[in-house]
């Protein structure tokens, strides 16, 4: 990881662009925690995958997407469907398993899907996605509308067959999709050294014939300028792509999880790659904001993501007629 | 009417469906250079070209995914299994997948595809090559399911399934793609969801299916030599079941011999003895019997196979023993 | 007699025999460092060490695949999947070669090996994590099936089926790993193939297994408020199937409802009233009803699912209805 | 391949090791030319995958093992069968689906096991075996046998995810075993470059952190020498391998496969590389065997398996009763 960290650049130039990016992530951290404080409450169960310290990731490809494009991911989704303008109050309805949720509460958060928005889906058999999202490139192919399909996968999933298959097909069939991994050091509580016997996973990539790019996401700005070459590289030249993206979770895996399989130091070392520090860090230390500027973001931010619990609180039941629908397409039904 | 093998049925069934919608594609190993393992896709390489006629490496998880994936696109695709064997490598995409991505997205994807092959005991090609996947693949909504055993129904209901919007598992059977039989010159459908009566009678009913089919026939005419007058229901659609046709039948006998290619536990046939006995109560003279394989792994010997399959003559000994005539 | 959970019973079974039998070790994902994902294996690490302990990555296929390879060289696996949803990408290892290699190898190799998990819905995992797996790995020769609901069932099994040299699927829950119960201080086993009374009757015969015999029993004692005494049978193993257990009770009762959790199409439910029905067609006074999910993928919002549930309240009415006092 | 092809060495020195080997490939070959005309004349069923134009690979491996090393391979198992000394005789019998099988007619041609002799099995779920071969390894560091898995797969099965799976298995656990790809160039009817994107299917070794090699099989001597040094490491070392082995199978993929697909040219073309051939050639050129002598081998191998014919043909069908047993593990038994 060494070297992937050493090249890694500083931060953004254009104040409002970084602006507007830190917004977005710390809408993404807001919508998490004030979830984690719902599910700590008992007002949310089932499982709970937080994105708390990824949100680069789906920011800066939410900013690089152009429409038609797809993402699809894993049950830790609520990052990709915030950033990609899902309305947090009908995502937390969700996650409270309201009749105003984003699937209508048949999902929960594992399964946030809102396909007009470009968010294909978040899955949680692990690896299961990878050839369907490759199905989605073929279909770009197929019908040749320029789209690419983004594809993001945790670290743990290289190592199941499913993500094999999808990526070798689409390898072979050169298909516009790029897949990212998000490589955030474990799978539930494996460290990486424990699931494979390798350091460095876009090995694979010459397998596959695709390109690789590998970094430590600090930055925001490098994150979708490294991931826009590989978008444009699958729509232009139908060149799949490999991508590591080394990064943390702070939390558990899920909420369940105290995530006891790790050091503090590492907890703390991790923290101030956190692209959202660094962002607020630049926008103050390099752009001059004062500490009231930030902090006022952040209410705005924070109030939002109330309106959003209030929202879901006050969202009724699903119908329970509501259990019947979307099995199969009825006659006439779209 | 003209005669056609099954094999050329389907063939005909997938080749209209392609001149007609060009987001129609088939897509499996050797279906385009080889022209099927089984020859049903033979030719259509050469008439639609390889963007339309996909041969796949071996990875049944991976082409099965990328189906479901160009099906959420706005495809619509045909995947051929060689064999179904082989799809138990996929079953995570079956289940987990094609039935349930409509339903976790609130109807925000249809999924209009199908899954097709041969399924069931070829002939001695042992225990991995001879499963009879009804019984995996009935027992989970969000899925069609469909076997056919004849050449009008083959292509028939895979016109309906490859126009249906949503996931269907066709099943054919090796052993029979070259069973011939009329097929009409003009275009037609079947329905999904409708069995059909092979063979008419009114002393017992015998509700069959796909490899089943001949040999139910087969009992059939073994009973009428011994003046039990059977009538033979072919299911054809195996999910939904065609609750109507096999009530009004068995109401008509009051006694029921199930014949069909697949081990006993559970499966179709335990559920359609289960919703007979429940629906039907009143009306059964003695209890449902079931001729299907021996519960044991398909040994490859001939002798030994031909033993654990069901044969007409067991069909005729369950029919007696419904009438109490054994 | 102690008092213990569910988990702990489990983990006692497992490290009794690890004492034992030092062939005997645990392969899954987070079984060793994490203490497993829902705690059975807590503890096992830092006694028997990562050999007997073995962390996989997420590799269903691949480590069952060791699992089974390493049975046949004479090692004794007890393969863990966190919960049976996630071995649907693992289907092929399971009924191609675990189910089969004794059989395709004419007895060269025995395969002794258990895999064992949560199986069936939990609470608001949504569909792809709740699903009941008897009705896929029930259906085919070569393994033993056994679904536990009680600590001293779940101890006395697990260590059976970890001593027995044959594949057996072991379903646990993981909303029961805390249920408690007496568990004795000296060592025994539970004969796999025997159903267990967990409540005698003489009025209706209640058949269930797994998550259903909370559900049972409640549903008993709804009736028993209403005057029909419930005789309550835990199958425990589901195949294969204790027929004397159900038949004897049932030509007692003279009427039989079954209640589990997982889908009404086929499975052990259908076979189980197949069975009943043809074994004891004269004895039955009304049609066998069935009490279990409905037949739709499970939504996550809470109270759907609850509707998609089996309940007490559900059984009480099934009783009701082969009493004819609906 | 070409430089793989370039760096082959001439054959070996010694006549009465050439000898041995060349009559253990000739007696491969001649064997499933006997089941070849057999099933032609309708006498075997089922599916029949020859292996002729392989049998250098067999032979060097059954040369090599140690007792207690194993040999897990796919459904085109003859040759190994053969070649780790089972009765050609049996061997027949089962293909006939006869008692006398060597698994007593409940496989055939697929499912060849022969524990003793060190053969693990034949599998006909593509890649479902790699797994399996990697459990086989993983009992012998278990149980410290010094035993190694010699796992075999056709370049077909590396796209399947079982294969990733197992072959990621045991390079991260380290285990004793040799993964060996024979590439007969086609899976059915697929050529390798319809399978995947790359030429060399070597490219994946680094990603499980095994050592590789890969020549075109032309010589038994360099074959059992280049598969010795990987099953010495494995054995000695906990170093996996995996193993590309360019060959050719000269008939159809089973024999109800015509084949084509191929040019005959292209057939030519390894008919000059095949092993059998060049030994032949060697004992001749080389090591001044006259015809007759050479005609004299064939002649004796033919009546062996005319021998095995005969006796394939005068066994029993296996008994009714023979069916129900070794589904499971009864009481008592063993
Ligand atoms: C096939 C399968 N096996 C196991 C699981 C249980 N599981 C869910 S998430 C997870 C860890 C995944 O780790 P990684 O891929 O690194 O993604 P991350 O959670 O770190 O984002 C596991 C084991 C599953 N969902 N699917
Ligand atoms: C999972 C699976 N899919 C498909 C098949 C059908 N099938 C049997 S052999 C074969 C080709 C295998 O090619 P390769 O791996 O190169 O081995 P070869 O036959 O050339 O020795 C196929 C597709 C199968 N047995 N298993
Ligand atoms: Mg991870
Ligand atoms: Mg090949």
């Amino acid at each position: 990881m060494s070297e992937a960290t050493a090249a890694a650049p500083t931060a953004a130039t254009d104040k409002d662009e970084l602006l507007r990016l830190y917004t977005e992530m710390l809408r993404i951290r807001r919508f998490e925690e004030a979830a984690a404080r719902a599910y700590t409450q008992g007002k949310i169960s089932g499982f709970l995958h937080l994105y708390i310290g990824q949100e680069a990731i789906a920011v800066a490809t939410a900013d690089l997407m152009k429409p038609g494009d797809r993402v699809v991911t894993t049950y830790r989704d609520h990052g990709f469907a915030i950033a990609l303008g899902c309305d947090p109050g009908a995502c937390m309805a969700e996650l409270y398993g309201k009749k105003d949720g984003l699937v209508g509460g048949v999902g929960g958060s594992m399964h946030f899907f809102a396909k007009d928005k470009g968010l294909w889906g978040g899955y949680a058999i692990v690896g299961g996605h990878v050839p369907v999202a490759a199905g989605h490139a073929f279909a770009s192919k197929y019908l040749q509308d320029g789209a690419v399909t983004l594809c993001f996968l945790g670290e743990g999933a290289m190592h199941i067959g499913a993500t094999h298959e999808g990526m070798h097909l689409a390898g072979l069939w050169r298909l516009p999709i790029v897949f990212v991994i998000e490589n955030n050091q474990y799978a539930m509580g494996t460290p990486l050294k424990r699931q494979t016997a390798v350091d460095d996973l876009t090995v694979r990539a010459p397998a596959y014939r695709m390109t690789s790019d590998r970094w430590v996401v600090r930055d925001v700005f490098e994150t979708r300028q490294r991931l826009a070459r590989a978008v444009a590289r699958a729509r232009d030249e139908q060149q799949p792509a490999l991508i590591e993206l080394l990064t943390y979770r702070f939390r558990g895996h899920s909420m369940s999880d105290p995530a006891k399989y790790r050091t503090k130091d590492e907890v703390e070392s991790w923290k101030e790659r956190d692209p959202l520090y660094r962002a607020e860090t630049a926008l103050g230390a390099e752009h001059g904001m004062s500490a009231e500027d930030i902090e006022a973001i952040d209410e705005k931010v924070w109030a939002e993501m109330d309106g959003a619990v209030e929202f879901a609180e006050s969202s009724p039941l699903p119908d329970p007629e509501h259990r019947f629908k979307y099995h199969l397409v009825e006659e006439g039904e779209d | 009417m003209p005669t056609m093998q099954i094999r050329e049925a389907l063939r005909a069934a997938i080749d209209e469906e392609m001149a007609r919608d060009d987001r129609v594609f088939v897509m499996g190993e050797e279906v385009g250079y080889y022209d099927g393992a089984y020859k049903v896709t033979e030719g259509l390489l050469a008439k639609y070209g390889e963007q339309r006629v996909v041969d796949t490496p071996i990875a049944e998880t991976g082409f099965s995914g990328v189906g479901i994936g160009a099906a959420m696109a706005g495809l619509r695709p045909i995947v051929e299994f060689m064999t179904f064997n082989f799809s138990a490598v996929a079953f995570d995409q079956l289940l987990n997948n094609a039935a349930k991505l409509r339903h976790l997205s609130a109807g925000q994807f249809k999924l209009p595809m199908v899954f097709r092959g041969p399924n069931a005991a070829a002939h001695m090609l042992s225990s991995t090559h001879s499963q009879a996947f009804e019984s995996f693949y009935c027992g989970f909504p969000g899925v069609k399911v469909i076997s056919v055993a004849t050449p009008y129904d083959a292509k028939g209901l895979l016109k309906s399934a490859i126009r249906d919007d949503n996931p269907v598992i066709f099943f054919e059977s090796e052993v029979m793609y070259a069973v011939k039989g009329e097929v009409p010159e003009e275009e037609y459908l079947i329905p999904i969801g409708k069995a059909d009566i092979k063979r008419p009678g009114k002393d017992v009913t015998v509700i069959t299916w796909g490899q089943g089919v001949s040999v139910a026939l087969a009992g059939a005419e073994l009973a009428a030599a011994e003046g039990i007058d059977c009538e033979v229901i072919d299911l054809r659609t195996l999910r939904p079941l065609d609750d109507e046709a096999m009530e009004t039948s068995l109401r008509k006998t009051n006694r029921c011999v199930l014949v069909y290619h697949g081990w006993p536990y559970g499966g179709t046939g335990a559920e359609v003895v289960d919703r007979l006995t429940r629906n039907c109560f009143d009306h059964l003279d003695a209890p449902i019997e079931r001729v299907c394989y021996e519960d044991l792994n398909m040994p490859y010997a001939e002798n030994l196979e031909k033993l654990v399959l069901p044969s007409p003559e067991d069909a005729l000994s369950a029919i007696k023993k419904v009438s109490y005539r054994d």
